[in-house]
């Protein structure tokens, strides 16, 4: 089956809507910021972004190629260093939506972006924490977003740089942390949610097209499937004209400077 | 008070071989040329300190600069891996390198804490995860009154800073506007501060009562370097050279190539070749 | 997103009885017409907060509104006492106050730690002296790499904060520039927080990206009250009226004249009368 | 003998030549702050003054009544919140010099300015510790300018509010304070400065018309003058002019305004 949109259009469509206009999001390069940019285009024009390098309330007219560029600072309400940042808005508590990719995820949504391999003596050395680790213990609660493969969705993760529902349960109130963690995983071909009491990641929604056999194949764990699975609803023409005019829009200003 | 000079006179005389070192800059403002100098005047064994080590310190790395790495996010923003980092890590070349790696909550509460002469940070954070089991310097402290554990680090308190901002006046009073990152934190954290500018002007001009300004007695050398944050960039005078970050990765990939082109475009190279960045968005 | 609404109807819905209550201001914009609205709506066991707690506090303590005061400095600056703050501490009158009494730099530091969510602020302080001895909040934390011994105070988290500020905009985003104080930090540390603005414009106008900003999702209650701060001053608006704090001295000294000039300047009047005062400077 | 200088002029001028263009200080309200701009518009122009409501760098042309005053916001190089200023700037330890008064002080130096009589119940409750206690800990050194006087100048202090040279010799070393504290302590009849051994405040300079029973009658304890006793050279015209037309500025200045 041909679809009339790519696996990466879905996911940003199906992130975009689970976004309303009085969340205020911690956004991340890529896919979560075309996805928040799309919700504020379209249903949740009162969105609030927020990105890392301390842009507060931005509205990018093209999508930022960095997690620092001066579009997200020029159409900010104001700018923030750093330091306060992580301290009065992250850790304050002021953000209800987190975005967060991996490299590694496992079933309880524990993410791995530190090494591929032994700490020490890694067979691949990825980027690392960046901010993921608090922003999953301080967002009000978390959206994941990654390509499903058998390399990165796996049985155990190499090193837990980002602690999602640990050994599921009652985990994370353990630990003292009252968020409510990763509520959503988004992927090229389903939605995960957590189970209500093991916090296991399971599937509550598959994209058209994709089948059960396709995300078990794609998963490095014995995936389970909530009772009742949905399909997601395929993106609106409005959805998708937004997302190719803000791409469009992105190259054209991105592609002459260079 | 600070002093005006020349860049190879500003690093020769404040950063020394086994320096603990913090380049700061977060996307915007990060400071390549003066980078590129240390490169040039062959410091070694340096502590590098930065929250998001890229490609400056992927350069310093791959040119046997550093003996340790001090951060919380390496790679090349949006393109993908440190080449020269990952070599240096996963195989030791140019030498191996000891990595103390910390979340970006961390680090940015660290450089906050040296700022304020702390000896160490608290905040919440790393519940749950590896990265205390792999980093000493992570430990606890207990709340005194709710008895809450909280997340420690030391402070960062850096031998030398460098950082990139926009104009500085004649006293070497440095303003920094935009994307501001931990860059005053870590000229206030550390014990010597080089500061390279755009320009230097008569008058910071008319502005905010609350402007982002450190100033000049905080400070130990001011740099006239336009262009000199280049392919990163200066909010106002040039933008961020995408295709430059996408090209490094062809480049950094391969030991032979990163090397040639260090050799072209900084061995062989000045501070004066940034110039020609310098307002090119305004041109 | 904040609300738009009147100073009766905002201080109604926002300060109850018993509430912790921070009205901030360092010298500039001090909240007198929103202090002057929870004296008319007689609100009572109120723990109040403040760096530095001067005329408006006095009045509050004077009126009976404050079972306790959490404080670092409480004079008439530039003038003496706070004749009903003294009152109240030395003869109980109108009724006892219970003080919790810290240094400026643990209260700056512990509004701080409540902006930032953390139970406690760890700060090089009270070495020596006597606070620590009657005020059991003052404790000790050690450093976890060093072994010092540092000063922790509790995180301000009070349920109320009330400010002043420059301008908001229709969305509620506030705008506070020049003399700062610890403004952001209480409402941000605050369950609560009502701003009294100079003026409610289309567009805060062209500023400083790095502006100092309350966006409106921070904020309750939103309050245009020109004048609102006299006789502390708004930058830009007007400037403060220093023989009004010499005059106060004489009205405070005396119960009975005390009590005469809160009923005709305050209990018998209304917000509207700060208004006389806006742009006296530009006037 | 009539002096052609008040006794808070000649305070002035002492604090003020005590100043150099190098010193970064943190100014207080009153005679510190006269003493500082004398300085700077005499022998001191390079000096940096910094006011704890956060002004950094500023060059008043008339002096400020409140510590807040627009006028120190509009000459500053810029301004920062309380929190910045006590963390990166005082406790940062960028701060030179700083000025202190006290209601009562000892011959440490300790100064209270808290209480009179018991904490509990105090004859006179007075304003409470603002930022003595850290100024005197995180300066290089502190002056301490007050009038001298039985009543101020005391043998022991009702509360110690702000720590001088606590019992003397190394007390201030003993906990850790690895700056000078009070290193001079000027009155309307003399200077003091502290013995290098015990740390009390003896006597080393007298201003000219005063004497040393004039000195031991408004000092509450058992006054040391120093082997050798300096004479403080009287004000020069250029200071008396220069503070003369500094306070004549300001009262024209804010006469009209109120």
């Amino acid at each position: 089956m041909t679809l009339a949109w790519t696996a990466t259009e879905m996911m940003t469509v199906v992130s975009a809507r689970a976004l309303s206009s009085s969340d205020v999001c911690f956004v991340g390069i890529g896919l979560p910021s075309a996805a928040c940019n799309l919700a504020r285009l379209t249903h949740a024009p009162g969105i609030t972004l927020i990105y890392e390098s301390g842009t507060i309330a931005t509205k990018p007219r093209v999508l930022p190629l960095s997690i620092g560029d001066g579009e997200l600072c020029d159409t900010a309400l104001t700018t923030v260093s750093v330091p306060e940042m992580f301290r009065y808005w992250l850790q304050g508590g002021r953000i209800t939506v987190g975005f967060l990719p991996g490299a590694q995820i496992d079933r309880f949504a524990n993410l791995n972006t530190t090494v591929i391999g032994p700490y020490d003596r890694p067979t691949t050395r990825l980027p690392g924490s960046g901010g993921a680790p608090e922003i999953m213990t301080h967002c009000g609660e978390i959206f994941v977003t990654m390509k499903q493969g058998r390399r990165s969705f796996v049985d155990r993760l190499d090193f837990v740089t980002t602690f999602g529902h640990g050994e599921g349960g009652d985990h994370r109130a353990r630990l003292g942390i009252r968020t409510k963690g990763p509520t959503r995983l988004i992927t090229d071909l389903c939605v995960f949610e957590p189970d209500p009491e093991t916090r296991e990641m399971i599937v509550t929604a598959i994209h058209p097209g994709a089948t059960r056999d396709e995300i078990r194949d794609a998963t490095g764990w014995p995936v389970r499937f909530a009772a009742s699975v949905a399909e997601t609803a395929i993106p609106t023409e409005t959805e998708l004209e937004t997302l190719r005019d803000l791409h469009a829009r992105t190259r054209r200003a991105h592609g002459g400077g260079v | 008070m600070s002093e005006v000079m020349s860049l190879h006179d500003a690093i020769a005389a404040t950063v020394h071989d086994g320096d603990t070192v913090a380049i700061e800059g977060f996307t915007h403002l990060i400071p390549h040329a003066a980078a590129h100098e240390v490169i040039r005047q062959r410091r070694r064994d340096l502590a590098l300190v930065r929250m998001t080590p890229d490609i400056v310190y992927d350069q310093m790395i791959g040119m046997g600069c550093a003996r340790k790495l001090v951060f919380s996010w390496g790679g090349n923003p949006g393109v993908g891996s440190l080449h020269r980092f990952r070599d240096a890590v996963e195989r030791g070349w140019p030498h191996p390198i000891a990595l103390e790696e910390h979340a970006h909550a961390a680090m940015a509460n660290a450089y906050a804490a040296g700022a304020a002469n702390l000896p160490f940070a608290v905040f919440r954070g790393y519940l749950g995860v590896d990265l205390p089991k792999v980093n000493p310097n992570i430990r606890h402290v207990t709340c005194p009154f709710t008895g809450e554990e909280l997340a420690a680090v030391p402070a960062l308190r850096p031998d030398v800073a460098i950082v990139h901002a926009l104009k500085a006046d004649r006293d070497g009073n440095v303003l920094i506007e935009g994307i501001l990152g931990v860059q005053k934190e870590a000229v206030l954290a550390a014990k010597r501060a080089v500061v390279t500018v755009e320009e230097i002007v008569d008058d910071l001009g008319p502005r905010s009562p609350n402007a982002v300004i450190l100033p000049g007695w905080t400070i130990g050398a001011v740099v006239a370097v336009p262009g000199g944050a280049y392919p990163s960039y200066a909010q106002g005078y040039y933008d961020r050279d995408n295709a430059f970050y996408l090209g490094w990765d062809r480049i950094a990939r391969d030991r032979d190539a990163f090397m040639a082109w260090m050799k072209a475009n900084v061995l062989e190279q000045g501070p004066e070749v940034f110039a020609r960045h310098r307002r090119r968005a305004a041109a």
